[in-house]
């Protein structure tokens, strides 16, 4: 057990697995010599030299393309892409090749390889360093979606992700990197440090894909988050005092609806909160399976909150972040519906 | 520079379009034997000049001339010529019966054969190969059995691919042939990093990869060329140019302007260019590149000039857009034949056997055919269990394609309900 | 006025305005000479010339390059994507550019270019020939994404999406082209012949973009659906007997929230079909909407009729279809909930 | 071949990294004056030396030499030594804003500007660039008001961006300076789209675009050079290899292996490699390919060949990936000092008068940067109206964003809620 910031259990992870399994290998822009412009993949290349983890051109969609060709050879491989809004041109490789060989080849093939990509907005990163394109890959069946919330989590689940045999595109909320953030800018910033979720074991160990983590039981109303909206969420419900259930999802695709359902049918009520634009959002599909399931216990309208249907505005970050005041509006229309 | 000049846009447009003759004339078509053989240590640089040239070995006589040609057995040859014709007997079986509404779609090589069985035969067993849809031929040379191709071009029973490919869309990890992908070029930049993880492993194997003229406009013949060039990757990159991409003629993915091996050279890539329907260039630039590969001399780019002689695919008709003749006019002959004269010039083929030979592989694609139809043909079935279309979307089948699969009516071992109207 | 599929009005309203506005041109693969691979774009190089109608390389990226370049000059673009299933290697251009441009340019310049694109399955194209990927568009904010369902609305969409100066993205399901289809391929193929929808003016109208139609008045439920899935629908609707509502969206995004609202309102009941995959597709912005705007009038759970999540299979196309027969039991499901 | 050899996957490295001495030895750098200037009309293939070649004008004993040397009025020269001053002195206290906390982020552009001012000197009014981030020079050689770029950069109450960018990331159709975007290499290929626009309008103006040594693996830099050589675009198309692309050296993008210049003759896209800290040398090569473009003989392919003397952004440490003295060994020098002492060799300039304009320019900006401050700073404001930040998302406001305005309690005219925590 040590105390791990979210960069250091990401690295960790990586290196986890990285002494476990010769196959896995790492290479992305600036992630060799230099350790990624998070650092994230700092001392790593050190460690297992420069045929492990590499740098690599500036092409996303050549990036991932050779970890296709290098899943078919039988390796194992964990791609950055720096930011999430430069994965565009890796749309490609990504739905028409590593989603789909393992169909079109009638399982002779597959691409069991991890794309990391930090997302989000909150360090004035302006409309491209900014997005939460989250949404783009949930739709494209044979891909599965991760967003962890918190170091324990984020380690064991990128564990999960690497060893998975599907490819994993696995965001990391970067205004979480450093410390939990609940949606105040104005407070001074908060460190993982002493946070029971940064504690975080030393070796190998899984969060499973596909399950949703409860962080906060409730009865009043259920909010269904992920990444640093967790911690948001978390903050509009401590400052409100009502009584919701807080559900982590952490895998978006494929998604524990039975955890959603069962909390749903016991509050009756939802809020969903996502950083990413609004319409055709995630948020969508979630407000579609809770009517689907648990139309009959609802009490109230599903509410969203989510980023505007805009660019994300570097000037006006804090007006476009959806923040606890936001949520905690949508809270108190839920259960006073 | 007159100031007074305006901009004009320029649309390339083939020399001749339907109703005209087709002309070949403009083509600069070096001798064979004319162009010299660099040693495999060469840099791209040292050798630019071969991105400009033609290797062509079969000369006019049919012999097999200069520093290009080798030593090979007459046994060799005739494998080759007999995977050549036998590709060609496929093609024209599977056409027709798509024309005969057995399945939905086909693609020949017609005049292409040399392109992927000189290459297979080039390469060893083991090395992998990242395909269009052109180089069934590939498949065929590595002796991969054609009922096991007419079985996925029919979607039937035996189709490994489960019925969810298109016709040809082949895949074969036995013989290392890459699952072929319907969105044009991925596959390029893909094979580099196969050969990239066979270094990473110190393995012998290499890898090699097909794309047509008409694709190198898309990222990924960038990406590999890129990307083979920064890591040294063992892999031999191959520019199929047959003239045409559907209608649109080579020149409008920038042929005109300059060669298409001639791309690899500001990679530090490089590269030749040959006669792609003399079965002993192909072979032995190919050859050539693999053994640069295998040497840790990294990659080579080589484009193989040949022509389209059929349509795009069945769904396309060449004589909307170019001349009634330009495939007969085509000036480099027609790969089964050349290699069959030099075969009866050195005295190992006659035309009796080859008469012979076209009849007993007629004979053997239309027993084969017979075959796969009693497996199944896309019209008439029997298909494979359509409840498998649920399967292999991801390792394990998640909850959600489990209900949707029991929402279908598909359980396995249920009755599966009839598709809608069927 | 003139019988003409949908083929012949697509091509009409691209005749019409390469006739009235010298910005307006024409480019894509195979579109020049040839006239597209499904014909849409016959005779119009012969009657304008090479300069207004050409062919590009196989390049969708570079392609939707140049029409976000010419549009910063001034001019109009339509480009082609051959099919929809290529225009993955386009998404960065798409959502980084021209969807972008207008919002990060403060104005300055925009993307008024329209994108056509085959789209949907029914011919035995495969997992590469069949797909609807238009949820990833309609998240995307910025761009407006167009689905006609017959000819005549295809003709005045696709004027108005030209005339607009926003960047559009103009699905076109093919397997309408010829002729309006239920659904049920084992029934002769129609054609538009003497179809109300397919009596077109020759001349320049306009069908206006973010307008839903009322293809279906109805009293027992709602049925939400675009492109082909309209047909299906009202086959459906025949063939059950329930006297549902069908609208045609015809526009995506924007969405005509007040016609949705106002029929739910009315029915009570709702079915969301499209042929796109299911899960994060865009029946869950619609799901979504629905029970935003009609909670307190909702009888029963919304239903999703989608294609499974899976690729498109060669073989089982007819399996994977939502045809009449899954909207026929949701429809039964809903009015008897 | 040696059978038994093993593959091995060839990682590229720097020659050296922190803690070692820098050393540029390796580097072939042709004397000013060697290189040949070619006719505008030469073909890709005929001028395809040039690639690989480095032409330079300015001399060791600060002459203007050569063929490429061309008569320029000193008052010329002056004007173009003034912008490249400005773009530093302008570089120099925005990034001082950004780590006093008035900004976010700034990106300096120190050691290169002779190739955004060369370049913006040799085009004509109403020609089109699309730049990257690192070309503010071009802004400033076309007199664009370093005013305006400072309120772009503070995203205050005069940002003609209202807030939405990111430093840096300016725009400006007056100036003719297309709306810098935060993905890489996509401007590359739109240039070539406006270009054909002017051609297809018959128009006079060209195009010009820039892209980064590695952002050259992007494929917008492939499709740049596909359609701008199918089509003749009248466009010039700039690679900026100034050696780093943040961590990772040019090497990585394959400038180990042939030059960025020589990717351009592959595609038949003729091609310049300049010293792009030689002010004669960007210019004159920039007129031979403006001229070319102009003629309607097509694009034109030109690396600048130059230094980042700082760091990649205020967010990077070049410190942790390079010698700390490679900046200082760079063998081209600085493009200022260069273009001041030939001046001064010419007996246009003194020493007095530069040390004058420098202060002179000091005090422009610092005047400046208090009328910028006072128009507000992203830290203390004042900022745009934050309901417009619902506004250009469509031509006309949708009524779902009208909806989240209202929500966002941000009507127009009405009292804005604050930001969150603010
Ligand atoms: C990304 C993508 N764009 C477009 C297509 C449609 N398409 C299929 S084949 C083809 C022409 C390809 O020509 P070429 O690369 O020269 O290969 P050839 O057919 O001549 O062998 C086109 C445009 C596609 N399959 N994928
Ligand atoms: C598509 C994309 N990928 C990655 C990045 C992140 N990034 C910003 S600048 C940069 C390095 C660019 O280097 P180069 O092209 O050489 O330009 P330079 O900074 O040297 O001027 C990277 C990787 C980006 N902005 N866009
Ligand atoms: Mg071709
Ligand atoms: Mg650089």
């Amino acid at each position: 057990m040590a105390a791990m910031n979210m960069v250091q259990a990401l690295n960790s992870a990586m290196d986890v697995m990285l002494g476990r399994d010769p196959d896995v290998l790492i290479f992305g822009e600036d992630v060799g010599y230099f350790g990624g412009v998070f650092r994230v993949t700092d001392g790593l290349q050190k460690k297992y030299g420069r045929e492990r983890v590499f740098d690599t051109p500036i092409t996303e969609g050549g990036i991932v393309a050779l970890a296709v060709g290098m899943g078919a050879y039988g390796l194992r491989p964990i791609v950055e892409i720096q930011f999430a809004d430069y994965i565009y041109p890796a749309m490609d490789q990504l739905i028409s090749e590593a989603a789909r060989l393992r169909y079109r080849s009638g399982a002779e093939w597959f691409a069991p390889m991890t794309v990391r990509a930090p997302c989000g907005g909150g360090i004035f990163g302006g409309q491209t360093h900014s997005q939460s394109p989250e949404a783009l890959f949930t739709h494209v069946s044979g891909l599965k979606t991760v967003i962890p919330s918190n170091p324990y989590d984020a380690k064991g689940l990128l564990i999960s992700a690497i060893e998975d045999d599907d490819p994993v595109v696995f965001l990391e909320p970067k205004r979480l990197y450093n410390g939990p953030f609940g949606g105040r800018p104005d407070q001074p910033a908060k460190s993982w440090a002493g946070h029971p979720d940064a504690e975080v074991p030393l070796e190998h160990y899984r969060v499973p894909l596909g399950k949703a983590n409860i962080v906060r039981a409730g009865q009043a109303a259920t909010v269904l988050a992920y990444g640093t909206m967790v911690h948001v969420a978390l903050a509009a419900v401590a400052e409100c005092g009502i009584d919701a259930e807080v559900i982590d999802l952490r895998t978006l695709s494929p998604v524990d609806v039975e955890t959603i359902a069962a909390s749903v049918d016991k509050t009756g009520r939802c809020v969903i909160v996502h950083e990413a634009t609004r319409f055709s959002g995630y948020g969508g599909e979630l407000c579609a399976l809770v009517q689907e399931h648990c139309f009959y216990r609802l009490e109230a309208p599903i509410e969203r909150v989510a980023g505007w249907d805009t660019p994300y505005p570097h000037a006006f970050e804090w007006q476009y972040f959806p923040g606890p005041d936001r949520v905690v509006q949508a809270l108190r229309r839920v259960v006073e519906a | 520079m007159d100031r007074d000049q305006v901009l004009q846009l320029h649309i390339p447009e083939p020399k001749h379009r339907p109703g005209e003759l087709a002309d070949f004339s403009h083509l600069r078509l070096p001798l064979a034997g004319e162009i010299r053989r660099p040693p495999i240590a060469a840099s791209a640089y040292e050798i630019r000049d071969l991105a400009y040239e033609l290797i062509r070995v079969l000369d006019d006589e049919d012999r097999a001339v200069g520093p290009w040609a080798q030593p090979l057995e007459p046994a060799f040859l005739l494998r080759g010529l007999r995977a050549m014709m036998l590709t060609r007997a496929y093609d024209e079986r599977m056409f027709r019966a798509q024309r005969q509404g057995k399945t939905s779609f086909y693609m020949k090589c017609t005049g292409e054969e040399a392109v992927a069985v000189a290459q297979a035969c080039a390469f060893e067993c083991g090395d992998m190969f990242f395909p269009t849809y052109r180089q069934q031929g590939l498949l065929i040379a590595r002796d991969w059995p054609i009922l096991d191709m007419m079985c996925q071009v029919y979607s039937n029973s035996a189709d490994r691919l489960k019925g969810r490919q298109m016709p040809v869309f082949y895949s074969s990890r036995e013989a290392g042939f890459f699952s072929i992908s319907g969105n044009l070029g991925t596959q390029f930049s893909q094979a580099v990093g196969w050969a990239m993880a066979s270094a990473y492993r110190h393995d012998r194997h290499i890898a090699s990869a097909w794309i047509g003229d008409g694709a190198t406009a898309e990222p990924d013949f960038h990406y590999a060329l890129t990307l083979a060039a920064v890591y040294h990757a063992p892999v031999v990159l191959n520019v199929v140019n047959n003239q045409w991409a559907i209608s649109c003629y080579q020149g409008m993915a920038g042929g005109d302007e300059s060669t298409f091996a001639s791309r690899g050279i500001g990679y530090g890539v490089p590269a030749l260019r040959v006669d792609g329907n003399d079965f002993l260039a192909v072979y032995a630039a190919t050859r050539w590149a693999a053994e640069r590969a295998r040497s840790n001399l990294g990659p080579t780019l080589i484009e193989h000039f040949t022509y389209r002689a059929a349509a795009h695919s069945t769904s396309d008709d060449p004589g909307r857009y170019r001349p009634q003749d330009e495939s007969a006019k085509w000036p480099l002959g027609d790969p089964i034949e050349r290699l069959k004269r030099h075969l009866v010039a050195i005295g190992a083929w006659s035309d009796a056997q080859h008469a012979a030979l076209v009849a007993e592989l007629d004979e053997t694609v239309r027993e084969t055919g017979r075959r796969a139809e009693a497996l199944g043909t896309l019209n008439a079935g029997p298909l494979p269990d359509p409840a498998s279309m649920f399967e292999d979307v991801y390792k394990e089948m998640q909850p959600h394609l489990k209900r949707q699969r029991r929402e279908a009516g598909l359980e396995p071992g249920g009755t599966p309900r009839p598709a809608e109207g069927a």
